[in-house]
């Protein structure tokens, strides 16, 4: 028994499997997120139909997907169009194998290439957009591929040079030493090279094709993108993929740049209380469950909230013990952080109108990609004259970024003609 | 049989088999696919043989870069015409004869090789720095100047690609 | 956009509709593309085409009226007005006050209801979805007003030939005076999203440019002829009900380009809470209903054209008598179906993407279009 | 004009003064407007049912450059018309929009009544406005079943589809219309339903049972 668990492989298809499974459950309940605070953002209410406060409604979807006809088009390439949406989640889920969600044991593996990795196997996952699109044989879909795999390479460019800047900060291409250096550091990178986050974040939202980047699938121009052919199973795939990516997206900023599983202040012994932040977090969010419940009029609700902050309850007692409080300390903080980018995400959604394709094309190569070089070079030069000290990186790369910016916004400017006219 | 081994028939056996794939389809979107097909199982023996940088980089460069971009003019150009096309041409007899000398020289290089020292062992991985350190050191201290020539040149070639398009489009 | 490369820079034609998210109904556009550049383009359309002309011409004139709601059917209330207002004129019927302050107070929440309704779908077109959630929710207020008066939400029929056929609920100005309280406030939260937002302004500064030559010149009417700069209006220009005996002014935009436009919707909002305001000032009771026969019957060999500043611009009708209880012929000049020629002038060069900018900032709605 | 886009809060004075709650706008000068709206509740004066002879300088100006060509000037509730020979169209649609004749650059509407009984059964209506005098005007050709009317397209650009859609719905042929098509009806429909004799309920049975497979569309 004892042999079992030792072997790597055992090991790490447990891993795999625990990974996989709560990765899943995220990915669904993400879905009621969005739709939960972009509904609250809308004034309105969102799902409430399928259990309390609609709870339930990401299980009903995920049914309701696997149960609709699963359509393939008459003169679609068939073997290509079944396979892509599979492409597109393999590529998505695993890249998780190489995050780390906490320190020691918290990972699938730990390859000294780790960032290398992540970047090629999330860049594999076009193939399935690109794929679906043209197997679809139909104009939409394939405008809808050409666009996302332009925006992807464009995008990947910027968002690769934005990374390089905090691998050399880090000194290694492994997650685990980039996370690690910044508690050495005591400070997040995203506050040694705030340019690099910015550029980061952006890029990985125009990655994940979301707003003000979802071209692909922009409905109101292409329908629904590269996914406009495929149904019931198989459109729940590319779904999931892409909430996948959001996830993947948002967990690799906050492992670069926001510290990743590092508690807020890390270096600071004396704030020892928030290491509690688990528990209270259970408990608050208990106690949240437990006031719906007691505005709830419905008897089966109030159950269901009932039980729900009982659950939370026992999870908060299990947390306080020591030994589990501080092996699960880590993963409470990447989750909060990957949670809190993620709502950026889906705030963006709520807040911007879409860009237009060639405007999509200018934001990456002529505003992220100098902003990102110029952070790069300035990250660089102030490594080798001042060595890692936060105050001058901070000073000089906010200085650059800032310039850069400036730059190239004002030389892209000129290029709307806008006449004035003589009123009549 | 180990593992690496067995990892490095099934790799080797996916490479060549798409490759023959690559040559042989009529659908160019079709060779597309088997081309990355083979690209990532080399990438696999890159892994196999514990050069992950050179793994890392054929899977970001080759197959997530370039490939996406062959993909993208592929969808652009006229994919049924290609498919009516005769798909090899007429000079079979030179290429046949370009192959047979190739292979002859391959079997040459492996029947001389045999005598000579086994390679020597690749650095070991796992832990920092790892070979991704060896390779940069090699890249930018030892090759340098290679490696500054050869990336002029495909700055030429780049800023040469972009003025065409320009003419093109005037 | 399969057959043909970007590099060969070839001629192709696509499609957009008469099934399209971004058409607004069953618009069929034919584009002719330059790679993804427009360089003409057609219109197809009359898919909604019911002849409500030829059905005018077959019921009496107060039958006609509720047919006029299905037109323009996001602003009922106008339509029915100035349908309304065509035949009093005919008749020569002068409307007691009190049913011409109710009128325009109810055509001007018809006016934002029906500017809120594209704005929504307008910023829903470029990708901003909330501004829709929050214009409909305003929308759906001025429609419970509508409700409360006559019982119907959209196709209202809230006049009659003469004046009105109900008096005024009690809470009728309570709701009206609430609701233009909170709207300016709410104004101002749909602006906060979109006047200065980049992505905004880029996706629509710059973008369908209509001179106001071209706009005079293709009888473009409402806020596109006014956001080309022509300060014209039918409400000052020409009068009708007691437009003449409010102020407002006339918002126009100086670029001719999508984003005046909705600058200018913009304005015009806060213009009709404007007019709203004075007209329930002067809102005093009194009879509603002016001198007409109990069966319409216009003198024969008459004809009349009367038009009024419809939401979308220039609604006219024109209305010939031959001295029989039913028209001998109505003629609906409906301000969608002339604004869209000005579509081929206002996409050509542009990318397919500013299409759907361009097709939003007409205001068309179809049922007007082919009516 | 400008000023108007670049205030800095957006809206008319009164909104720009004070919060919502304020109180509302107080009547534009009241005593003058009560007089106004006071006589509409007397009876009003008897409202005339003919049209009447219409004279302005505008007629006169008309009938001296193109004699004979203009006729049946009549006024209607305020509402000038009069009615023009074919053959000059052209050029008496160019000189209402020059600056002389009023300059009336901007065609409104165009349309067709149908009067089946009369010789020439068709009455082309052009409604035409003058930003400059602010005034409306409407202008008459008859036409013959079959007869040509020339196209006003060089003049109004905007006459396109209005042209297009009296040639769908009344089969009036416009010469010199650079797309003269069907424009809501389907291109291969027969008939043109605003005439008088196309009766409300009939419709392209052939039409209707090769396209829509049904029997009928009604």
């Amino acid at each position: 028994m004892q042999f079992l668990f030792r072997h790597p492989l055992i090991l790490s298809s447990i891993k795999i499997l625990v990974v996989f499974m709560a990765l899943s459950g995220v990915v669904a309940y993400l879905v009621y997120m969005e739709r939960k605070v972009l509904a609250f953002m809308q004034a309105r209410l969102g799902p409430m139909r399928v259990g309390p406060w609609g709870l339930l409604q990401p299980i009903a979807d995920g049914l309701k997907l696997l149960l609709k006809e699963d359509i393939v088009p008459a003169r679609a390439d068939k073997a290509v169009f079944l396979l892509s949406p599979v492409i597109s989640l393999v590529a998505a889920f695993s890249v998780f194998a190489a995050i780390p969600y906490g320190p020691g044991g918290w990972t699938i593996t730990n390859p000294n290439i780790g960032i290398l990795l992540i970047l090629g196997l999330s860049s594999l996952g076009i193939y399935g957009i690109i794929l679906g699109g043209w197997a679809s044989n139909s104009h939409y879909p394939l405008i809808g591929s050409l666009r996302s795999a332009a925006q992807l390479v464009s995008y990947e460019v910027a968002a690769g040079i934005a990374v390089v800047s905090v691998l050399l900060i880090a000194n290694s291409l492994s997650l685990v030493v980039i996370v690690n250096r910044q508690q050495q550091m005591g400070v997040w990178n995203v506050f040694l090279n705030p340019v690099a986050f910015v550029v980061y974040l952006i890029a990985g939202v125009a990655e994940t094709n979301r707003n003000p980047f979802d071209l692909p699938e922009a409905e109101s121009e292409l329908t629904g993108g590269f996914h406009t052919e495929y149904s019931g199973f198989r459109f729940s795939l590319y779904f999931l993929a892409e909430y996948t990516n959001m996830v993947l997206i948002s967990s690799l900023a906050v492992v670069l740049f926001l510290g990743g599983w590092l508690r807020p202040f890390s270096s600071l012994r004396w704030l020892w209380p928030l290491d509690y932040a688990p528990v209270v977090a259970l408990v608050g969010a208990g106690a949240f469950v437990l006031w719906l419940g007691l505005q709830s009029r419905v008897r089966g609700e109030r159950m269901f909230f009932a039980a729900l902050a009982i659950l939370c309850a026992a999870l908060a007692g299990v947390v306080g013990i020591p030994l589990v409080l501080s092996s699960i300390q880590g993963v409470f903080w990447l989750t909060v952080k990957v949670l809190a980018v993620l709502y950026a995400f889906i705030w963006y959604r709520a807040t911007f109108p879409r860009y237009r394709f060639d405007q999509l094309m200018t934001v990456g190569w002529r505003r992220l990609i100098p902003v990102a070089l110029s952070s790069l070079i300035v990250t660089a030069t102030m490594l080798i004259w001042t060595g890692y000290r936060v105050v001058p990186l901070l000073a000089a790369n906010l200085l650059a970024g800032i310039l850069t910016a400036w730059m190239v916004s004002v030389r892209g400017a000129g290029n709307r003609s806008r006449p004035t006219r003589e009123a009549i | 049989m180990t593992l690496p081994q067995a990892t490095f028939l099934i790799l080797s056996a996916t490479a060549l088999l798409s490759s023959v794939m690559v040559i042989t389809r009529r659908n160019v979107v079709h060779s597309a696919i088997w081309l990355i097909v083979a690209l990532l199982s080399v990438g696999g023996i890159y892994l196999v043989l514990q050069a992950e940088f050179l793994f890392a980089v054929q899977i970001i460069l080759y197959v997530g870069g370039i490939m996406v971009l062959f993909l993208f003019v592929l969808l652009l150009v006229n994919v049924d015409v290609a498919m009516r096309q005769a798909l090899f041409s007429r000079q079979w007899g030179v290429a046949l004869g370009t192959a047979i000398l190739l292979l002859a020289e391959l079997v040459y290089g492996l029947w001389r090789g045999q005598a000579q020292p086994a390679i020597a062992a690749a650095p070991a991985s796992g832990v920092s720095p790892g070979n991704t350190q060896a390779v940069g050191m090699a890249l930018y201290q030892k090759y340098m100047l290679p490696v500054e020539l050869a990336s002029l040149l495909l700055l030429v070639a780049m800023v040469g690609a972009v003025i065409m398009t320009q003419k093109r489009f005037e | 956009m399969t057959e043909t490369t970007f590099l060969d820079a070839n001629e192709l034609v696509i499609n957009m509709g008469p099934q399209h998210p971004a058409t607004h109904g069953v618009l069929r556009v034919k584009l002719k593309l330059s790679g993804e550049r427009v360089l003409g383009s057609e219109c197809v359309i009359g898919y909604l085409h019911r002849g409500v002309e030829k059905i005018a011409e077959n019921r009496t004139y107060a039958q006609f009226a509720p047919y006029t709601d299905r037109m323009d059917y996001v602003a009922g209330v106008t339509n029915g007005m100035g349908y309304c207002e065509a035949v009093e004129k005919l008749l020569g019927v002068e409307l007691p006050p009190r049913a011409q302050w109710t009128r325009m107070t109810l055509a001007e929440l018809q006016r934002i209801a029906s500017h809120l309704l594209w704005l929504g779908t307008h910023a829903l077109d470029l990708g901003a979805i909330t501004p829709l959630f929050y214009t409909f929710r305003e929308r759906e207020e001025i429609l419970s007003i509508f409700e409360n008066y006559c019982g119907a939400r959209l196709t209202t029929h809230a006049f009659r030939i003469g004046g009105l056929q109900y008096d005024l609920y009690d809470e009728f100005e309570n709701d009206i005076r609430k609701f233009c309280d909170d709207f300016l406030l709410k104004i101002d939260e749909y602006e906060q999203l979109l006047t200065t937002n980049r992505i905004w302004m880029g996706r629509t500064q710059g973008v369908g440019i209509l001179s106001a030559e071209d706009a005079i010149a293709l009888g473009v009417t409402g806020p596109v002829l006014r956001g080309s700069g022509v300060r014209w209006d039918l409400r000052k220009a020409q009068p009708y009900e007691a437009y003449d005996k409010v102020e407002f002014d006339v918002p126009i935009g100086e670029h001719g380009d999508t984003y005046d436009r909705y600058l200018v919707r913009i304005r015009e909002m806060r213009q009709s809470v404007r007019i709203i305001r004075q007209c329930l000032e002067r809102l005093e009771p009194g009879p509603i209903f002016g001198k007409v026969g109990k069966v319409i019957k216009p003198p024969a060999g008459t004809e009349v054209y009367h038009s009024i500043e419809g939401p979308k611009g220039e609604l006219g009708y024109y209305v010939v008598s031959d001295g029989t209880v039913n028209p001998y012929r109505v003629r609906i000049r409906p301000p969608s179906f002339v604004n869209l020629q000005a579509l081929d002038k206002m996409i050509r060069g542009h990318l397919v993407a500013d299409v759907v900018a361009i097709i939003g900032t007409i205001d068309i709605v179809l049922g007007e279009v082919d009516r | 004009m400008t000023d108007e886009l670049k205030s800095p809060p957006p809206g008319g004075p009164a909104e720009a003064a004070g919060p919502p709650t304020a109180p509302p706008i107080p009547a534009v000068t009241p005593p003058a407007q009560k007089q106004n709206d006071a006589p509409s509740l007397k009876p009003a004066p008897k409202p005339s049912v003919k049209p009447e002879p219409w004279v302005s300088p505008l007629v006169e100006a008309l009938q001296e450059r193109f004699p004979g060509a203009v006729s049946d000037c009549l006024i209607f509730r305020g509402q000038p018309y009069f009615s023009v020979r074919g053959e000059e169209l052209i050029a008496v649609a160019e000189f209402l929009t020059s600056g002389e004749g009023g300059s009336y650059v901007f065609l409104t509407d165009l349309t067709a009544v149908d009067y089946p009984k009369r010789e020439k059964r068709f009455e082309i209506v052009y409604q035409l406005y003058s930003f400059a005098r602010n005034d409306r005007l409407r202008m008459k050709v008859l036409a013959a079943d079959g007869e040509k009317v020339p196209s006003v397209t060089g003049v109004w650009a905007g006459a396109n589809w209005l042209e297009r859609e009296v040639y769908d719905l009344f089969g009036v042929v416009f010469d010199g219309h650079p797309d003269l098509k069907r424009i809501l009806l389907p291109d291969g429909w027969t008939g043109h339903p605003l005439r008088k004799d196309y009766d409300i309920l009939r419709q392209d049975t052939a039409w209707v049972r090769a396209n829509l497979k049904i029997e009928s569309g009604q």
